[in-house]
């Protein structure tokens, strides 16, 4: 395989030249789409379903017109009809890269996995990462430049853009502004350095909205340069979380959620288990999971910390006077750290404020975290900047008319800025803004150009991940709707008319070679293109022949694009002290006890800072804690709720000083009191999915408190929203689903743990003898990130329904995730519980299909045929387990995404049909043959299921339980292990691992 | 059936003016007339209009799918098999009263019996059409008939709803040989009055050319005997069937080892209530008041009321299994049945079929035909309700607390049930005008038994 | 006066007669119409854009079917051989003939050759030809005298019964793995029985009827 | 000129249909019919004596072969023909297969009661002399004809209305083929 991606641009054409492709892409050409758009989805859905109908009444008969097929006229080497292959990438979030591979059918990219080789991702890939393939081809991406006023071309737009440059370069790139999103992309820092040589009076801004200004100003004030954390969950043994995004949002999380879980499997890890304490104001993945968790106010939050640090000696010891409630739980919290030096670890959120980022850090210090659980290492990110400093900046010098051309790639700041940034007025006062984007999102509308971007999987391009490791990007498909990447634009002010970013990216790796590799490792010298120092292992010095080099950098082009990671890139430690009598400098706290609402602005799990907002798989993403789809919503506490009067579905009007918002109001187990919490990324004002879906929290944040804003009106309005969650009811209601038990209970007493099976049954137990595909799914290390339940969708071809469908409870999705509460409303415990078809033994599914549509095969898998289904749904009802999902309307066809994007060794179910999870059958079944193929048996961890294969934490397992020393036989060995509704015989493949809690028995809170 | 045989003082079971050949003339009237009266006019031009309505739900049902009803999923079946249900249970009524009548000899069966099981012919398209239009792919309802064709693929026959079919489907065939062979020798007798050709010839080959000779007579005896002998265990069978749809399975509410009789016992009040009703207006639209007398009235409001007590046990023995039960999902269930969001419809349901027909102890109520009427309308409001309820309800709160899930009908929810009413009241006003309303062999018998003062 | 006439009963008689005929053909036919030619498209050769003839081919020439579906041992799909493929003789040999100007057309202007499926799998089937292959399934077994034909066309129902014929009783559909690709196979006396074949191949044919085994 | 069929007698009551056919049995006469409005008790047997068991005995056997069809249905899907797992029950479940069995079972029997009983009767038989006779519509209203046909060689005219007469006969009439 010489050049990965040559053979797919040639067969790419092949494709282009089918009339169905023609067909296709004019069919998903959004003008028809607006079309559709004025009805309401459920119209839509029904519409098309009609058609579908319709269309199904003429197609009877022999074959109206024979199907044709196109051999290729030369055939790609390596493409095999019916066999994937894999291409890594990276796809990259606020700019931090997690590597990923793409599964390629017949050269064409259809499920984005986790890359194995890349630190970031360990073969996990999280739910946003899954369904980035669908924005690849959703129909709705930008695909025309427009010029000031009138339609223009890529080629207009770089004459204009080159003769700009011509007057730029005459005032040294006075006013000339360049603004980004984070940039960890070496090549693009690079070429950012080398503009700024060529036009000296240029100034680089950065915005992106999810900024981590705090901890970097932080950083400033502890060592006086900013640094990157990698943190050793592996090491660590006691956890403290403040609002922490650790397992969930925090660059690397699916590593460390990896570690995390591995540290919670008492039975894997010979009964020890790690500690987690956790502090928090709105509910997040960690502290569901932490073994001792307390919802508070922020300025509890603060409070809590100082004490933390004057109880661990990190801070003036009279901090740890103080009145509140928690105390001795902060107190033996703070003995329980201590006692763990050198394997305790802090962390906060993103969210949290400059001080207690300092606090955090200083605690680690303190408790000998550094070096241990926490390496500081040089920040993979290009030039770290305060970005809200950066773009008010910016919005200044556009508004006193100092900023004449401003080009702005890949962020929205017209939409993301804060309240009290007036950057989209300012916008209009530049006379040449460019705005290079996936869509025409709110600032490509107002700038005077929008110039459509290359998706990531369309571009080369390079990206680092969170512990500085480089991945190069190559693209998986010619760009489907037109489009370049930022390099290219770049490139044009550097007076390249013709860019290429195939070359802009290997000839920077090529110079970096050149260099003698010298600086892997230093991004920040990456960065600028000057290098010099030790020379890396496979990289050949410039005191070699030429060509020599030149092979030299094939072989490693090659090899870094195959394995998706360029080796030995990883960022070196630091070691660092922070700077001494920080703590004492810190300005004692303000007494904000008077009951106000306080306003968290969070991401938003799917739509994240807003980007993904057109993306229908991520809006119809049932929220971890909410279980809420296609909308957001104030979330408040339910004491909070009581003294406001309000309820669920109520809509409040909330302000603060920034601006003013109506929103539905969710009431939250588990959210602090006196507090509601904002998802941001919703009420976008322009694309066609996500336009007025949700209320726009940007609205309401400002510059100076980004996080946390005081409400200043939060009122009841009287008028109420329908909102549509997933989750009929909270709590078990007294079944036996959620099994949980103590450490110590676990160590001493597994005879109780042990569940005892009534195994009994009027008829003969069936025998599997050869093979018994089963399912393992351990519930202490499932953190509910929800990666799975995209995966399962991605790779099963399961369709979105739309809101209303949802609300009629009509969700598609074959793996869900079950939330269940218990103890009180305020502070109660969290269990996560991943639903898949349980693939019963005695199936009480199969009994009752009249047509023999769902039935065993000789392995143990309940199969669903769905073209011999009729729809009775009588499976439904008695499925106790609720794993059915049915075809009310032809949801698939009604689904917008091209034919080609769907997988095509999954039936793709149409009107009247039931369906349900199937353990991945095609999977199974490629792997199979494959085997009998080579004359051998199936090995163990060979058949990989999509959900298996997606978790970050390993919680599923899948395999062949009758192999005694399969993973999953050993897995289902463990005395958590157990089935769900057991005393109705069904013999569930799918068992679970019952939660075990690590409390302290000093707080002693009852867990189990 | 205990079933007092002795005729009240004041309530002859046949008029004394009525004789063989008034009888003869009379009923065979209503059929040869040539014009319809205006209430039947009325009656059918409403009936017609319902009809087009389900032609209209049909229509869109296919076009957009069954998508355009209510149900969802946890809550998969709605209306269409609660209705399906409900109509097994009038149709059944038919059976019941000229089947087990029959061979318990009661007497006032033979003026009634045509009736129900007019009715019951006219019900049974209905309750088969409900559960085809809830099909996912209505097309493919074949599939269940057992044959194989090119597929080599089989009904999958451990399935009730399987059963459910094979039962519909038997019962529709022989109920309409049943009503055949009942109906030969009056067929006769209308052909033998008839004077216009058409209706010679058309009444003629229905008929088949009986003539009542001794030999026909008696091998119709034995064969009718025999054929209500087994129609009774039938009907009984049907409904039993039907009660194992939700039997059979394991959901919560549905998981019931008394769910047959008490289906059964279902069908024998909201079937009698029907015919009641039916019965009322026929005898007051075709002044049939000296043929079919206070007597029979009076009789069927006893069964009506043997039902309700016989529902009533039913009801107590469900809500003891669910709340005594140790069943955790059983007892949520109900209490969600019970307080829930089915509260209103559960209460209902109890009043009008249990609490209400009480009243019928009373003679004076039996013998009030408007009260009479309205009682039995009760009924059969809830009955359905009480399907209605239990469907749903049980599959709101299923096993998984995470999957409950409300029902709420749409528009096209009520156009079905609305449409099959329609369906079943423009067949029997045709079959009222087309087949003489009462076995006028069987009323002989009796007006002669009473000329020799027996009986 | 009577109604009817004596002729009356015979005539009764023929239509009862009839009648019961009639139903019992339309019961008859529900069997019979589906096996029929017209729904089975058995035989259908559709018109190609290059009349190519398996029969010159390969019982003439003697090529291998591998040569030009060369993905079959490894792939689900047989595949269709790209034009470079047929141009490898083609550009020596027939180089003006008329009937081959398509292809040329097509490897000159790089635009595909649009053939016509003679063998349509509904979507929902999915249909392993390499495992088949490996399992000692010979090409004519599904395909017909495929080496003796002029143009191509469809020697099987595809019915799922016809599937299920051979999944239940494999054995006597196998053959030894150097004779699959054999258009003329027939067996000889010391071929292994197909019992010996099952075995050699471990095929196991209850496992074979599985719904999963080809509708996923 | 039609040939004579049978000579009918139309009487007011069963009692007096039952005396005169009694009377004519007596006389030894065949092809002795009567036909009523309703099934009178008695009137059969002594007309037809003898035991009647062929319908009893045709249901019976249609109904065991219904039962035996049905489950043989039943067991060739499930356990011969296509034996799949589901739900892990055995391919023969029979308690499964019990309730259709019984449907099968009944609608065969009925079936079979039905037709035999058309068959026993000779139906459809749309034609009949005695359609030609005038009075002989009374007979499904509220008349009880007593025929006698004349093909017997010892009928005698005379003797047979003298019959009726003196049974109250009200009416007598020559019924013509």
């Amino acid at each position: 395989m010489t050049n990965p991606a040559r053979d797919y641009w040639r067969s790419l054409e092949e494709l282009a030249d089918s009339p169905d492709f023609a067909a296709v892409v004019e069919r998903e050409v959004p003008r028809f789409r607006d079309v559709l758009d004025k009805f309401d989805r459920r119209q839509f859905l029904t519409l098309m379903a009609a058609s579908m109908a319709l269309a199904g009444l003429s197609g009877c008969g022999p074959e109206p017109n024979p199907q044709q097929r196109l051999p290729y006229v030369e055939a790609p080497p390596g493409v095999v009809p019916g066999r994937q292959r894999y291409y890594a990438t990276a796809h990259t979030r606020d700019g931090y890269a997690e590597g990923v591979l793409l599964a390629h059918e017949m050269a064409r990219p259809i499920k984005v996995e986790g890359n194995p080789d890349h630190p970031a991702s360990l073969g996990a890939a999280g739910a946003i990462t899954q369904a980035s393939i669908l924005s690849l081809y959703n129909p709705r991406r930008a695909q025309t430049v427009v010029g000031p006023g009138q339609i223009s071309s890529w080629e207009g737009f770089v004459a204009a853009l080159y003769r700009r440059r011509e007057q730029l370069l005459k005032k040294r790139g006075e006013g000339l502004r360049l603004l980004t999103g984070t940039i960890t992309s070496p090549s693009l820092g690079a070429q950012i350095a080398a503009l700024q040589t060529a036009f000296p009076a240029m100034r680089w801004h950065q915005w992106e909205p999810l900024h981590r200004d705090n901890e970097l100003a932080a950083d400033q004030m502890a060592y006086g340069r900013p640094v990157a954390r990698v943190f050793d969950l592996a090491a660590a043994d006691v956890i403290f979380a403040v609002d922490s995004d650790l397992i969930s949002a925090a660059p690397g999380w699916l590593a460390y959620a990896r570690q995390f879980a591995a540290r919670r499997r008492p039975d894997e890890t010979g009964g020890k288990m790690s500690r987690v304490y956790a502090i928090e104001s709105t509910p997040t993945l960690i502290g569901a999971k932490a073994d001792h968790r307390l919802p508070m106010r922020p300025v509890e939050v603060a409070a809590s910390v100082r004490f933390l640090a004057g109880a661990v000696g990190a801070g003036p010891s009279q901090w740890t006077e103080i009145q509140s409630p928690h105390r001795d739980w902060l107190k033996e919290a703070a003995a329980d750290l201590t006692a763990n030096k050198g394997h305790a670890l802090v962390h906060a959120g993103r969210e949290q404020s400059i001080e207690i980022h300092l606090l955090v850090e200083l605690i680690n210090a303190a408790l000998g975290a550094h070096g241990n659980t926490v390496r500081l290492i040089e920040p993979p990110v290009v030039s770290p900047t305060l970005h809200l400093q950066s773009l008010s900046e910016l919005v200044g010098d556009m508004q006193a008319g100092k900023v004449d051309t401003l080009l702005i790639l890949d962020t929205n700041p017209a939409y993301s800025a804060p309240a009290d940034i007036p950057f989209a007025a300012a916008l209009k006062r530049v006379p040449f803004s460019v705005s290079l984007s996936l869509f025409a999102d709110e600032s490509a509308l107002l700038a005077t150009w929008q110039v459509p971007a290359k998706h990531e999987y369309e571009a080369w391009g390079d990206a680092r991940a969170f512990d500085g490791t480089a991945t190069i990007q190559q693209p998986q498909v010619r760009p489907l709707y037109g489009g370049h990447a930022p390099s290219e634009v770049l490139a044009v002010l550097q007076g390249n008319t013709q860019p290429d970013d195939l070359t802009l990216v290997r000839q920077f790796w090529q110079r970096q070679q050149g260099a003698g590799s010298a600086a892997e490792g230093n991004p920040q010298s990456l960065a600028g293109d000057a290098g010099g120092g030790q020379t890396g292992p496979q990289s050949s010095g410039s005191s070699q022949p030429a060509l020599a080099a030149a092979e030299a950098f094939e072989a490693f082009w090659h090899e870094a694009l195959r394995r998706g990671v360029v080796a030995n890139t990883a960022a070196p430690p630091l070691t660092l002290t922070p700077k001494a009598g920080l703590a004492e400098g810190l300005r004692p706290l303000p007494l904000g006890g008077e009951a106000a609402i306080d306003l968290l602005f969070r991401p938003d799990e799917g739509l994240w800072d807003g980007r993904h907002a057109e993306n229908p798989w991520l809006l119809e993403l049932a929220r971890t804690f909410t279980r809420l789809t296609w909308d957001n919503a104030a979330l408040i506490a339910p004491a909070t709720a009581k003294k406001h009067g309000v309820k669920t579905g109520d809509v409040v009007a909330i302000a603060t000083r920034y601006g003013a918002t109506k929103a539905p109001v969710f009431v939250l187990p588990g959210q602090a009191p006196d507090t509601a919490t904002l998802w941001l990324g919703w009420g976008r004002q322009a694309g066609a999915l996500a336009e007025g879906v949700g209320f726009d929290a940007y609205r309401l944040r400002g510059a100076a408190e980004p996080w946390l804003a005081r409400a200043t009106r939060f009122e009841k309005t009287g008028e109420t929203y329908r909102l549509a969650t997933t989750q009929g009811h909270d709590r078990v209601a007294g079944r036996d689903l959620i099994r949980e038990f103590t450490l110590d209970r676990f160590n001493n007493d597994p005879e109780y743990v042990k569940q005892k099976s009534k195994d009994v049954s009027l008829y003969p137990g069936y025998i599997y003898p050869d093979r018994a595909w089963a399912m393992a799914i351990d519930l202490n290390s499932c953190i509910g990130c929800q990666a799975c339940t995209i995966a399962c969708q991605a790779e099963n071809n399961v369709p979105t329904v739309g809101k209303d469908m949802v609300h009629f409870g009509r969700i598609m999705h074959w793996l869900r995730i079950d939330r269940y509460y218990s103890g009180s409303p305020d502070d109660p415990d969290v269990a996560f519980e991943p639903m898949p078809c349980m693939h019963c033994e005695n199936a009480p599914c199969e009994v009752v299909c009249p047509v023999h549509a769902t039935v065993h095969d000789h392995e143990g898998l309940n199969l669903m045929v769905y073209n011999r289904c009729v729809g009775t749904r009588f499976c439904s009802n008695n499925c106790p387990y609720k794993v059915r999902r049915f075809n009310f309307y032809d949801f698939a066809a009604a689904t917008e995404r091209p034919p080609e994007s769907w997988n095509p060794d999954v039936s793709v179910r149409g009107r009247g049909v039931m369906e349900k999870c199937t353990y991945c059958i095609q999977r199974i079944k490629v792997k199979e043959i494959e085997a009998e193929r080579d004359g051998r048996k199936l090995r163990d961890g060979e058949v990989v299921t999509a959900c298996q294969q997606s978790c970050p934490t390993q919680a599923i397992v899948f395999g062949d339980r009758n192999d005694s020393h399969s993973h999953v036989a050993r897995r289902k060995a463990t005395p958590l292990d157990y089935v769900l509704l057991d005393d109705l015989n069904t013999r569930p493949r799918t068992s679970y691992a019952a939660i075990v809690h690590n409390p302290n028995p000093a707080i002693g809170k009852e867990q189990s | 059936m205990s079933l007092p045989g002795e005729l009240p003082a004041d309530e002859p079971i046949v008029a004394p003016a009525v004789t063989m050949s008034s009888l003869s003339f009379e009923v065979s009237s209503r059929v040869l007339r040539p014009g319809a009266p205006r209430w039947w006019w009325i009656g059918f031009g409403f009936s017609f209009a319902l009809f087009i309505l389900l032609v209209i739900q049909l229509a869109w049902l296919f076009i957009f799918g069954i998508g355009v009803w209510g149900v969802n999923i946890p809550v998969a079946w709605g209306f269409a098999i609660s209705e399906y249900v409900w109509w097994i249970a009038l149709a059944s009524g038919g059976t019941i009263i000229s089947a087990l009548f029959h061979i318990t000899r009661q007497p006032w069966r033979a003026a009634t019996n045509r009736i129900a099981e007019t009715m019951l012919l006219s019900a049974i398209p209905c309750a088969g059409l409900m559960p085809i239009m809830h099909l996912g792919r209505q097309g493919l309802f074949y599939w269940l008939f057992p044959y194989s064709s090119v597929m080599g693929v089989w009904p999958q026959v451990r399935s009730p709803l399987w059963w459910d079919f094979i039962c519909l489907f038997c019962y529709i065939l022989m109920s309409i040989m049943y009503y055949y062979t009942g109906l030969l020798s009056d067929l006769a007798t209308v052909r033998d009055l008839a004077r216009s050709r058409f209706k010679q010839i058309f009444y003629g080959v229905l008929a088949l050319g009986w003539r009542g000779s001794s030999r026909e007579w008696r091998n119709h005896k034995i064969v009718y005997a025999i054929m209500s002998a087994i129609m009774a265990p039938m009907v009984i069978s049907v409904h039993s069937v039907v009660g194992l749809d939700f039997a059979g399975g394991l959901t919560t509410g549905w998981h019931d080892t008394q769910f047959p009789p008490y289906f059964f016992f279902g069908a024998v009040i909201s079937g009698t209530a029907v015919i009641v009703m039916l019965t009322i207006i026929v005898r007051w639209g075709y002044r049939l008041q000296d043929v079919i007398t206070q007597y029979h009235l009076n009789a069927m409001a006893k069964v009506v009321l043997v039902g309700s007590l016989l529902l009533a046990y039913a009801y107590l023995w469900e809500a003891f299994g669910s709340i005594y039960s140790s069943d955790i999902a059983e007892y949520t269930e109900y209490m969600h049945r019970m307080f829930g969001f089915t509260a209103a419809g559960f209460w209902a349901e109890k009043a009008l079929v249990v609490i209400i027909p009480q009243l019928l102890w009373l003679p004076a109520v039996r013998r009030n035909q408007t009260m009479l009427f309205l009682i039995s309308g009760g009924i059969i409001v809830g009955m359905w309700i009480e399907r209605y309820v239990f469907t749903t309800a049980s599959l709101e709160h299923n096993y998984m607390p995470s999957y409950w899930g409300l029902f709420y009908p749409t528009f096209w929810d009520w156009a079905a049930l609305a449409g099959t009413i329609g369906l079943f009241l423009t067949m029997f006003f045709v079959l009222i005008r087309l087949v003489p309303i009462v076995s006028m062999a069987e009323v002989r018998d009796i007006i002669e038994k009473k000329k020799r003062g027996e009986a | 006066m009577a109604i009817f006439g004596p002729s009356a009963n015979l005539l009764t008689k023929a239509v009862l007669l009839a009648g019961t005929g009639l139903f019992l053909i339309l019961l008859l036919m529900v069997w019979v119409v589906p096996v029929m030619g017209y729904n089975s498209q058995e035989r259908y050769a559709p018109q190609q854009p290059v009349p190519f003839s398996h029969k010159h081919h390969v019982s003439g020439l003697g090529l291998d079917c591998r040569y030009c579906h060369d993905k079959v041992e490894v792939s689900s799909n047989a595949g269709m051989p790209p034009t470079e493929t047929c141009m490898t003789c083609h550009s020596q040999v027939w180089t003006r003939a008329d009937v081959l100007a398509p292809v040329r057309q097509s490897l000159a202007q790089g635009v595909n050759l649009r053939w016509t499926s003679v063998y349509v799998l509904p979507d929902y089937v999915f249909f392993d030809h390499s495992i088949h292959i490996a399992k000692g399934v010979g090409c004519t077994d599904c395909h017909g005298p495929i080496g003796d034909m002029a143009l191509t066309w469809k020697a099987t129902t595809l019915y799922m019964s016809w599937c299920l014929d051979c999944h239940r009783n494999p054995a006597p559909h196998l053959r030894p793995r150097d004779q699959v690709f054999n258009p003329h196979w027939v067996p000889g006396p010391n071929t292994p029985s197909g019992a010996e074949l099952m075995k050699a191949y471990d095929i196991h044919p209850e496992r074979l009827t599985d719904c999963g085994t080809c509708h996923r | 000129m039609r040939e004579p069929y049978g000579l009918i007698g139309v009487f007011a009551t069963p009692e007096a249909i039952q005396q005169a056919a009694a009377q004519l049995r007596r006389l030894g006469l065949h092809g002795v019919e009567a036909y009523t409005p309703y099934p009178v008790e008695g009137l059969g047997e002594l007309l037809h004596p003898g035991r009647k068991l062929f319908l009893p005995i045709l249901m019976f056997v249609a109904a065991l072969c219904g039962a035996a069809w049905g489950y043989f249905i039943q067991y060739w899907d499930e356990a011969l023909d296509y034996p799949l797992n589901v739900g892990g029950r055995p391919h023969n479940s029979w308690p499964a297969f019990m309730v259709s069995t019984f449907e099968f079972m009944l609608l065969v029997t009925v079936f079979a009661g039905f037709v035999g009983l058309l068959v026993a009767s000779r139906l459809p038989q749309l034609y009949h002399p005695l359609f030609n006779a005038d009075e002989f519509g009374r007979a499904s209203r509220d008349g009880f004809v007593l025929c006698v046909e004349m093909r017997d060689p010892s009928f005698d005219l005379a003797t047979v209305s003298r019959i009726f007469e003196r049974c109250g006969a009200e009416r007598i009439e020559e019924v013509t083929a």
